[in-house]
């Protein structure tokens, strides 16, 4: 009986270290979400049907297919495959598109605001009813501000 | 003939296929500006180059004189206006250099005329046949940066002042490069990722210098000095290397440093020389006999990198591929005849490109991050002013 | 004080644990693909098996042998080397969760690794003091980080080298691991 | 300038073969007229059978058998396996050796510059575990015996002085090893002057192992390991400082990588020859110090 008892005293020390170890060394999961975010390209274009990368990278975490991101493009899916292996693959191939960069046809723009409030990174600066203009170094290529614009005055183009 | 013209980064054409433009004419704006060479109409433009059916040669100046002691803002727009771009081989925008050059204050001016690669002498003949200009161009630089001149020389000799420094270098691959030059003039030796303007220092090639001072007298950049075959002659830019040599492809820059071009490519604002394409010798597997680590200036681990194959973007970066200056010296010491130097430029391009493309997210992230606060405060503000206006109507109600 | 040197340059490398005696050899081919997931492995199995090493002897020491049950000394070996294992793991992924996930499995591993183990029982074995038992266990696990740094280096090597179709992978390595060993071999009966 | 700076240009690896190979010549010479013909054929069969094995792996990898043979390093790798196998050794170890060292020590990793180890050495040291009988016999006088190194490891009461006059010893090291290593150093000065090998390498390697020696020298007495004269003249420690350390595919480029790769060799070298249970720990030293060039190239890179 005497040796089952050591046994069992042995076990408990250990897990009450442990369970006092656990407290103090918070566990990193929302380090690793920063982490997976790095390895994305922030257009925040919600090409990989999340609202930006941040979501993505915490369904990545969550175990979400890692190419779906296009504007990141092989060498991204290479970094997540290696960062989470057991993600799986959603589709053979990834449609990856040369990076682009939006301009606004100042004649036909119209200052009416909305695509500055579409713009995820805030790279287009203008107020309403003034001339609006695309910061081409800050633009992601996102094409998100295509959409709202009501005389179609936004172009994409090759930077 | 057919003139080509590559578009820079960062600009656009503003003329469209069959429009006929007069030589000196603007074709592209945007960071860099592109003037026409010739007289002609736009036969085609797309993404990558612009073509013009060329009509006439004769050159004249479309931009009005301006003196040489005017402000520095009208200078400095004057050779943002003429297209003027760094003539030495790095093809930065001159304009941004310099302005850059103000905003952090520079004290030395240095005029590169030192040519230490093979197969280029087109600045030799330059300092011959236009001194006048370049001591314009060279006084035009030191009345908008105030600095003190130092030209540095190597088998050419410059035109000089009393008042400037005249340091005269053997002109041995790549005593020209300006890392090169801030160590052996001003005994600075440039961190990875520093300039010489992080120390108060701004090179200029001595081409540059006499572009400044021709676009004073009104004529934008539309041609320069190039050697052809070791022959030193004034071009257009955009004259097709196929009109002056013979042969499908070409060597573009020097005998080390130089890239190998299809025929059709032309005389761009950087060519400072052009030949018939050497042979090119079939490589035999690497013996590891680091000949190429001994004789890098930059005394980068040359034959790792050499090695290592493309794509492995961590490997390369730990071995700081990204500080080649791609002098070309390591290719012809290989006695395995392996083109290193292609090998090394591939590395830094994907060095450098990773690094910009991580920088640019991150800066997006930051701006989203910024954005999502914003957007939050707002919708918070405007809440609290709706409540409020509930609660003033319940109370008036 | 010079047989503790000898001691520890012996099991460093005269009877280097990998490649003399060939124990804890799936950390070795499984996180040597890379040099920082190497050198992560390296550092946390020296910590498991100084702490545990240490751990082993008091607990066998001061508690089994006074009550008689030295023959209960694997399992609680084990308990105090998963015990170690589990709070490096935390630890790890606390500190660097990119390289708790590089590891992977091969971190909750190390509670199989045969060093680990074999430190423990061969020190009691031997009867060793309690400094000789930690110089011992820190020489094995230096030893294996040296070894696993190194063949992490080569491997990271071959992978720019332009290998015959049917030695790519885990054929060269095997090979080149084999040649390692019988570099330590000339150690032999020192 | 380009045409100046070519001339610059390290000697082909076909010349730098060619060289290797002919620094060896008077070792050789030295050690065949020592150990008579023995030696001779026992390179001849190597050479013979290097060749063979370098056609066949070529061939099996599809490569033009001819481009690779001219390339001239199958030569050099069977002439270090030749010199370093004894002369004595039945025809097996040799052979051995040889193939060994051609087909896994480098067709398997790609070919001339892509292994990691030094060829010669792998197939000299995978006979010598597989064939320790063999390896132990060196002729002494015509008689083959023990060699120094073998009488100097199991020596037991004999201060060096007497040692110095058993069979086994010269006048100063091994029997007759003494003239040969002479002879390879010269070889191995020429190849320096020639700047086919850097002079750092072996330098520092023969400095290490004198200063081991030294360290454990204690004057002599019955339990000394040997003076450093009597190490750098005992077995084929120039053949291994001049000849197989130098080998530009397998060693670090850093200058201060190579100082560390010298020591690494030189102290496996002295610890297995003083303590270790093998003859020579050249070979041993020779792989460990390759096994660590990754390691340093990217420590001090």
């Amino acid at each position: 009986m005497i040796d089952v008892g050591t046994i069992l005293g042995l076990v408990l020390l250990v897990c009450a270290l442990l369970a006092i170890a656990q407290r103090r060394l918070a566990a990193g999961d929302d380090a690793f979400v920063k982490a997976i975010a790095s390895e994305l390209p922030q257009t925040q274009c919600a090409q990989c049907g999340y609202p930006g990368c941040r979501p993505y990278a915490e369904a990545l975490v969550g175990g979400a297919a890692i190419d779906l991101c296009p504007p990141g493009g092989e060498a991204t899916v290479q970094k997540l495959a290696e960062l989470l292996p057991h993600n799986p693959r959603a589709s053979a191939g990834l449609a990856t598109s040369p990076a682009m960069v939006a301009r606004i046809d100042e004649a036909r723009c119209i200052g009416c605001y909305l695509c500055i409030e579409a713009c995820p990174v805030d790279a287009i600066v203008g107020a309403p009813k003034y001339m609006h203009t695309v910061l081409r170094d800050a633009c992601t290529g996102c094409e998100l501000c295509l959409p709202p614009c009501p005389v179609d005055c936004i172009v994409m183009e090759r930077p | 003939m057919i003139a080509r013209y590559l578009r820079p980064m960062q600009s656009r054409w503003c003329v469209e296929p069959g429009d006929v433009v007069r030589c000196g004419a603007l074709l592209g704006s945007g960071r860099v500006r592109t003037h026409a060479a010739f007289t002609g109409t736009v036969a085609s433009i797309d993404d990558e180059r612009l073509e013009l059916d060329v009509a006439g040669t004769e050159q004249i100046p479309s931009l009005d004189p301006l003196d040489v002691h005017s402000s520095r803002a009208t200078v400095l727009e004057r050779i943002e206006h003429a297209g003027i771009v760094g003539l030495g081989g790095g093809g930065f925008p001159t304009h941004l250099k310099l302005a850059e050059a103000l905003r952090r204050g520079v004290d030395k001016l240095v005029i590169n005329a030192v040519e230490c690669e093979p197969g280029v002498h087109c600045d030799a003949a330059l300092c011959e046949q236009f001194e006048p200009e370049i001591v314009q161009g060279i006084e035009a630089l030191q009345h908008l940066l105030d600095a003190e001149v130092h030209i540095t020389q190597g088998a050419a000799t410059c035109p000089s002042r009393q008042a400037w420094q005249t340091h005269t270098l053997n002109a041995d691959t790549p005593a020209g490069a300006e890392r090169q030059l801030c160590r052996s003039i001003f005994g600075i030796t440039l961190a990875a990722d520093e300039r010489p303007v992080h120390h108060g220092i701004v090179v200029v090639n001595v081409g540059t210098a006499h572009a400044i001072a021709r676009a004073l007298q009104g004529w934008p950049l539309i041609s320069r000095m190039v050697t052809v075959a070791g022959e030193n002659r004034w071009l257009a830019i955009g004259t097709p290397i196929s009109s002056l040599l013979e042969g499908s492809s070409f060597r573009v820059g020097g005998r080390l440093s130089g890239q190998t071009v299809g025929g059709d490519a032309p005389i761009g604002k950087t060519t400072n020389a052009v030949e018939p394409a050497p042979a090119s010798r079939n490589a035999q597997p690497c013996i590891n006999c680091a000949a190429c680590d001994v004789i890098c200036p930059e005394d980068l681990p040359v034959a790792q990198l050499a090695r290592l194959p493309r794509g492995n973007v961590e490997a390369a970066q730990r071995l700081a591929a990204d500080r080649c200056i791609e002098c070309g010296l390591c290719t012809p010491v290989c006695p395995s005849h392996i083109d290193v130097l292609t090998i090394l430029r591939q590395h830094r391009h994907d060095v450098r490109h990773a690094t910009t493309q991580r920088q640019a997210a991150a800066a997006a992230g930051n701006r989203f991050e910024a954005r999502e606060q914003r957007r939050a405060v707002q919708s918070a503000l405007r809440e609290a002013r709706r409540q409020e206006r509930l609660q003033r109507r319940q109370r008036n109600g | 004080m010079a047989e503790l040197a000898a001691a520890l340059v012996g099991s460093l490398l005269v009877n280097n644990f990998v490649l003399a005696q060939f124990l804890g050899l799936c950390p070795f081919f499984g996180t040597t693909q890379r040099y920082d997931t190497a050198l992560a492995m390296g550092l946390a199995t020296t910590f498991v098996l100084c702490l545990a090493a240490t751990l082993c002897h008091m607990v066998y020491h001061l508690l089994l042998v006074p009550l008689g049950l030295e023959y209960l000394n694997i399992i609680a070996f084990i308990v105090i080397v998963a015990g170690a294992v589990q709070l490096t793991e935390m630890y790890v992924k606390a500190t660097s969760r990119v390289l708790y996930q590089l590891l992977g499995i091969y971190l909750p591993l190390i509670t199989t690794n045969c060093a680990v183990l074999g430190v423990a029982l061969l020190a009691t074995g031997k009867a060793l003091s309690f400094i000789e038992t930690l110089v011992f266990a820190a020489g094995a696990a230096g030893g294996f980080t040296l070894v696993m740094v190194m063949f992490s280096a080569m491997r990271e090597q071959l992978v720019t080298r332009d290998l015959p179709q049917a030695m790519r992978g885990t054929p060269i390595t095997l090979v080149s691991a084999g040649i390692l060993a019988l570099g330590v071999m000339g150690f032999q009966g020192l | 300038m380009a045409e100046t700076m070519a001339s610059q240009r390290a000697p082909d690896s076909r010349q730098t073969m060619l060289w290797v190979s002919a620094a060896l010549l008077p070792g050789i010479a030295t050690m065949a007229a020592l150990f008579g013909a023995a030696v001779l054929l026992n390179l001849g069969v190597c050479l013979v059978v290097a060749w063979l094995t370098e056609a066949v792996c070529l061939r099996l990898r599809h490569r033009d058998w001819r481009a690779g043979l001219r390339d001239f390093s199958a030569p050099v790798t069977a002439l270090l396996v030749g010199l370093a196998v004894p002369p004595g050794a039945p025809i097996a170890a040799p052979v051995l050796a040889t193939v060994t060292a051609i087909a896994l020590g480098k067709h398997a990793y790609g070919g001339l510059g892509q292994n990691l180890f030094n060829p010669a050495m792998v197939g000299y040291t995978v006979a010598l575990v597989s064939m320790p009988a063999a390896f132990a016999l060196w002729p002494v006088d015509a008689a083959s015996g023990a060699t120094a190194l073998d009488t100097l490891k199991h020596n037991d009461g004999l201060t060096l002085a007497e040692l110095l006059r058993t069979p086994a010893f010269g006048s100063i090291g091994g029997y007759g090893w003494e003239w040969a290593n002479l002879a390879f150093a010269m070889g191995g000065a020429v190849l320096i002057a020639r700047g086919i090998i850097g002079w750092r390498l072996p330098v520092t390697f023969l400095l290490a192992l004198g200063g081991l020696a030294l360290a454990f020298h204690d004057g002599g007495s019955s339990r000394s390991a040997g003076s450093p004269l009597m190490h750098w003249s005992m077995g084929s420690t120039m053949l291994a400082a001049f000849f197989v350390l130098t080998d530009p595919v397998t060693h670090p480029n850093p200058r201060r990588a190579q100082i560390y790769f010298a020591l690494i060799a030189a102290a496996t070298t002295f610890t297995i020859r003083a303590w270790g249970s093998y003859p020579d720990g050249l070979a041993f030293g020779v792989l460990l110090a390759n096994a660590a060039t990754p390691y340093l190239d990217r420590r001090f890179a």
